[in-house]
């Protein structure tokens, strides 16, 4: 029994490193070998998939995208499958940035599903806007006057001359917003400055550490459900039924917090365990 | 301004308003009066306590653990003989907190000008470098230590947060500073330099507004000054009677709100009843 | 091709170098992190250069539409025989009026660079003062109606709601809104200053910091789970860059790194090399 | 001293004024500037100050080379990556068809490869850290000392856990014993009496497995207390209500801390 004490004490205060090395292995394994957990969708993910299932066909959605490179394994696999969902619905796709590396993202996710996957043409089924400089001043250039902020899209073409440009003018012709977003300017400028001013339906997904911030607006009614993370991600591939990195990501998730949980528990043991002896001495 | 000069002043003001009011109120935006009544109401309470403070009328303002300890934590570099390591949040001056931030190193260098420590405070924003750098120099020249103050001890590093964070995390492992204080607006960095702070054994204080950065800053430091907390903190370290009237003016604003919401709650009691029909809800709706 | 290859080994390597900060301060990490310091401030530089002053500055003062042979745009052909990248012929197309309104942020930007003089020192506070008023002005507004007003709407529940159950874990019910009514009173009145919170009051608050623990617990939870899935980004970047086509540069310099370190830490097992304990 | 501080502290004033008071005015040119301009003038402002920003860095690292101080080789590196950087955005595009300015956000440019082989990993690699920062810090502060950090943990491993996969599988078995261990803890902080809290937990535990088998459980599907629903109700309400109070709080802060910058009752950041 003794033995077992000192061991779960020095687990109480064992060096940090020991964990670092645990964490790596165990997020790794899973990537090689795949234990393929199935995968339930919580409310606020079908919440999403609701909203925007239950959008008329062919309607105009504006995509946006605030995610830069750290935050796109969290964030690029919710776009993709929203994309997907939104061209397997027939709708008009309209991407624009707040975040200048967005663009590079954003068109890569385009040129995967809409191009593709779904061999839709540029410009009639799909439009990448692109990036512009000013954070929440883009947001409520848009709201304002569109044109005025977009006179050309991210490849130089002049608006006037892109088909589906055709009767877009203001945020308000806009049937549906879905925010990518991973902090400032993001999902908050959104509804701060065009959702709550407009009443244009909108839902969003954020990294898994903004939701706490976004939470409130979700309950206050002022947002349509959020995807939280990659979770959220593997939930929304779940629903539409195309598995991707999201799904893949989520074995090795759910055994790196059974470690954590572990560790926490442990730390707690050897915790007490030397408070009593603390006092006995 | 004295008191009679500032009721007449005030009654000029609101005189002229309610005569543009009925004059048919031309140009106002009118779905925002919510807001308007709000910012005015509000501001007539802050400035009402603190002119009341300014009158020399003693406020009683409650211990916040985490703004005692800053002295401490300036007394316990000086003895270790390491420096204390400033961060003033990652943001511009775009962001009020980091105004707060800066003015919180304003007491700080005033601290470090006394006690003769090395101060280092590495930041993300030019123009942060250059506010910061004016208002330590003004520190060190009120504590009558100009000779001690150089401009390199406020210095740019990178504009990019994460590159910012693993410069931070250098001059921390290799500087060892004994205190880290982080005062202003973070995102996710604010754990990497959290834990670095932690794992050097250094004394850490963290007050900022980011509501999203609280949780780690709790975990991880061994004081952390709250959202509101960390605005109060100008009022505490300079106890200027205009500041701490301000905060007592916070606290009457807070009433006013626990008031709204206890009083918005009956009043759509009454409403889903039938028994009025003023809607406090689109009232409340600012478009 | 060439620059994909070497690309991904230079990925690879400065990917490797900030990882090994975990085991210690050292060399690796060292060159990565003042290599990332000096790239990102000049990268910045650049792109607020190419994203603000020349499309929205210099395309507000001299923008194409309006080109015309007069005084204003001569000044502009001068700028373009000394820059024609920067100032192309015929002035600025990025879809702007003429503002000369925009001289106003010119002129504080000037003034900032010329506070890089000791003598010029406190022109930067023109620039400061307007930055920190109109954050004052912008941010009041913002906070105070998204984090006040519209907060204080959310939290007015409805008592008489015939069709809302007592209790239900997962939809309204009024038991759930009578716990976010007490909670956010009771929080709101934890960060009173003007009280000391003791007796009673003290009673009221510490259900307040009940509620925010469990708020900071929730967050926490919600975090390990993001930054979860970040390092599973990482992972799936080396894995691919484990790739035949680039000459699997993840082994290669996982391998060379992994020894260089063991090799310094065993010699150097003496001195007093700064170690992260 | 006018020039210094009586017209700098009027700026904050007129210019905090216009952008308050300008989103009640319905007038084109105020509403222009409060909803466009004000924050344009400002990302022009800072795009000038950033120079001054790289000018302060290269002056700090030529300083540490020159001076030989300790760590000066690595200086090397950063004024090497500044100047490529630099290069890379104003001297050599890399990819002739395209236009200056477009150049840093199009493809096939040495920007762009800065930024896809430098730039993105090095700033995914430095966010990532925090994996295992997050891992040691909760090992670290989820310690049971007293009762709000018993709520900070339980809350904590309760999303943790109901928020992946696995966390559906958890039976109500698991959950309520477990319940009925962190109640014992409780109990045992709140009374510090070894009987009372031996005597909860051996009650608890036939409570809940007489409910268990009466109500029949099953092993591996949860009966009630599903997990995630669980964390779903804690993270919609009482999380929900914490952040709010704590977002009021900010917002309440910000306003007040706004007005006395404006009115000029704190003027400390331009020096006394």
């Amino acid at each position: 029994m003794k033995f077992l004490t000192d061991l779960i004490l020095k687990m109480g205060t064992v060096d940090r490193r020991w964990i670092f090395l645990v964490i790596a292995l165990v997020v790794i394994i899973p990537l090689f070998f795949p234990l393929g957990l199935p995968i339930r969708a919580t409310a606020t993910t079908q919440y999403v998939y609701d909203t925007i299932d239950a959008l008329p066909h062919g309607s105009k959605v504006l995509v946006s995208c605030e995610y830069g490179p750290s935050t796109k394994p969290e964030i690029h696999p919710m776009v993709l499958s929203v994309m997907r969902h939104l061209f397997k619905n027939k709708h008009k796709v309209y991407v624009t940035c707040l975040w200048p590396d967005g663009q590079f993202l954003a068109s890569d996710a385009l040129n995967l599903v809409a191009r593709d996957e779904y061999g839709l043409t540029y410009g009639e089924d799909y439009v990448l806007l692109g990036f512009r400089p000013g954070n929440e001043a883009v947001v409520k250039g848009i709201v304002s006057d569109l044109r005025k902020l977009y006179t050309i899209d991210a490849k130089g073409t002049k608006i006037t001359e892109i088909p589906m440009m055709e009767g877009v003018n203001r945020f308000e012709d806009f049937d549906f917003l879905f925010s990518a977003s991973a902090g400032y300017p993001g999902t908050i400028e959104w509804v701060q400055y065009a959702v709550d001013p407009t009443n244009v339906p909108m839902s969003t997904g954020t990294t898994s550490i903004q939701v706490n911030d976004v939470m409130p607006y979700v309950s206050a009614g002022q947002i349509q459900g959020i995807l939280a993370g990659m979770p959220g991600a593997a939930e929304y591939e779940a629903l539409i039924g195309v598995p991707g990195i999201g799904t893949s990501g989520m074995d090795a998730q759910s055994i790196a917090h059974l470690v954590i949980v572990l560790f926490i528990v442990l730390g707690n043991i050897g915790y007490f365990i030397e408070r009593n002896r603390s006092k006995k001495y | 301004m004295n008191d009679r000069d500032f009721i007449i002043g005030a009654g000029g003001v609101t005189f002229s308003f309610l005569i543009y009011w009925f004059m048919g109120h031309p140009f106002f935006i009118i779905e925002r009066i919510v807001m308007f009544i709000a910012i005015m109401t509000f501001t007539g309470t802050l400035l009402f306590f603190i002119r009341k403070a300014r009158r020399g009328e003693e406020i009683f303002l409650r211990e916040i653990p985490g703004l005692k300890a800053v002295e401490e934590a300036v007394g316990r570099s000086t003895e270790m003989g390491k420096p204390v390591l400033f961060v003033p949040g990652i943001m511009d001056m775009d962001q009020v907190e980091t105004v707060a931030g800066v003015i919180v190193l304003g007491h700080v260098s005033k601290m470090t000008a006394r006690y003769e420590t090395t101060l280092n405070v590495p930041v993300s924003r030019a123009i942060v470098m250059k506010a910061a750098q004016d208002v330590c120099k003004e520190s060190y020249l009120m504590e009558g230590r100009p000779d001690m103050f150089h401009e390199d001890m406020v210095h740019y590093l990178t504009d990019e947060q994460f590159a910012y964070a693993a410069g931070v995390n250098g001059i921390m492992v290799r500087e060892k500073p004994a205190a880290c204080m982080y005062m202003g607006k973070f995102y996710a960095e604010s754990l990497i330099l959290a834990e670095t702070g932690n794992s050097i054994g250094a004394i850490q204080i963290a007050g900022t507004a980011s509501q999203a950065q609280i949780p780690f800053f709790v975990t991880a430091c061994d004081y952390t000054l709250i959202g509101e907390e960390f605005f109060a903190a100008s009022a505490y370290l300079s106890q200027r009677p205009e500041l701490i009237g301000g905060i007592k003016g916070q606290d009457m604003i807070k009433i006013i709100i626990i008031g709204m919401i206890i009083g918005g709650v009956v009043l759509r009691f009454l409403h889903d009843g039938g028994m009025i029909d003023f809607n406090i809800l689109e009232f409340l709706t600012v478009r | 091709m060439f620059g994909e290859i070497f690309g991904a080994w230079v990925a690879v390597f400065l990917t490797f170098a900030i990882f090994s900060f975990l085991y210690k301060d050292n060399p690796f990490y060292k060159i990565a992190e003042h290599i990332f310091v000096g790239v990102s401030a000049g990268y910045w530089t650049s792109m607020f250069f190419w994203t603000q002053i020349q499309p929205n500055l210099f395309g507000r003062l001299w923008p194409s539409t309006h080109y015309s042979d007069g005084i204003w745009y001569g000044v502009y052909d001068l700028f373009g025989f000394i820059s024609s990248s920067i100032f192309p012929a015929g002035g600025i197309d990025k879809g702007h009026e003429l503002h000369f309104s925009y001289l106003i942020p010119f002129a504080l930007g000037i003034m900032m660079l010329l506070s890089l003089f000791k003598k010029l020192n406190w022109f930067a506070r023109w620039g400061i003062a307007y930055t920190v008023g109109m954050a004052a002005g912008l941010r009041a507004y913002g906070f105070l109606n998204s984090n006040v007003i519209l907060q204080i709407k959310g939290t007015i529940i409805p008592l008489l709601d015939p069709d809302l159950p007592f209790f239900s874990l997962l939809g309204d019910s009024h038991f759930n809104n009578l716990v976010i009514l007490v909670g956010t009173v009771t929080g709101l009145l934890y960060f009173f200053f003007s009280k000391e919170q003791t007796g009673n009051f003290g009673k009221v608050t510490r259900v307040g910091i009940y509620f925010l623990m469990i708020s900071f617990g929730a967050s926490f939870g919600f975090a390990v789970m993001g930054r979860i899935s970040l390092l599973i980004g990482r992972f799936t970047d080396l894995i691919t860059y484990n790739d035949a086509s680039y000459h699997h540069a993840t082994i290669w310099v996982l391998v060379i790194m992994v020894a260089i370190l063991g090799y310094s830490t065993f010699t150097d097992k003496g001195n007093s090399e700064t170690d992260v304990s | 001293m006018l020039w210094k501080r009586q017209i700098p502290i009027l700026i904050v004033a007129v210019i905090g004024s216009i952008t308050l008071f300008g989103w009640f005015i319905n007038e084109p040119n105020i509403k222009s500037f409060v909803d466009d301009d004000a924050t344009q003038w400002f990302d022009i402002l800072a795009s000038f100050a950033i120079f001054l920003g790289g000018f302060n860095l290269l002056k700090m690292q030529l300083q540490k080379i020159f001076r030989r101080q300790r760590g000066w080789q690595y200086s090397i590196f950063a004024i090497a990556g500044f100047f490529l950087a630099i290069t890379a955005g104003f001297f050599y595009k890399g990819n002739p068809d395209v236009a200056w300015g477009t150049h840093v956000t199009a493809d096939g440019t040495l920007f762009k490869w800065i930024f896809t082989y430098m730039f993105a990993p090095l700033q995914a690699t430095m966010f990532a850290l925090l994996a295992f920062f997050v891992a040691s810090a909760s090992y670290r502060a989820f310690r049971i000392r007293n009762f709000e950090a018993t709520l900070l943990l339980v809350s904590g491993i309760i999303i943790m856990i109901g928020r992946v996969p696995l966390g559906s599988f958890i039976s109500s078995w698991f959950i309520l014993y477990l319940l009925v261990l962190i109640g014992g803890i409780t109990v045992n902080s709140f009374f510090k009496n070894k009987q009372y809290t031996a005597i909860f937990v051996i009650v608890g535990i036939i409570v809940v497995t007489a409910a268990g088998s009466s109500l029949g459980w099953p092993l591996d599907q949860p009966g009630i207390l599903y997990l995630p629903y669980l964390q779903e109700w804690i993270y919609k309400y009482p999380n929900v209500a914490g952040a709010r109070s704590i977002m009021m709080g900010i917002g309440m802060g910000i306003f007040a801390t706004s007005i006395r910058y404006i009115l000029g009752i704190e003027k400390s950041y331009i020096g006394e």
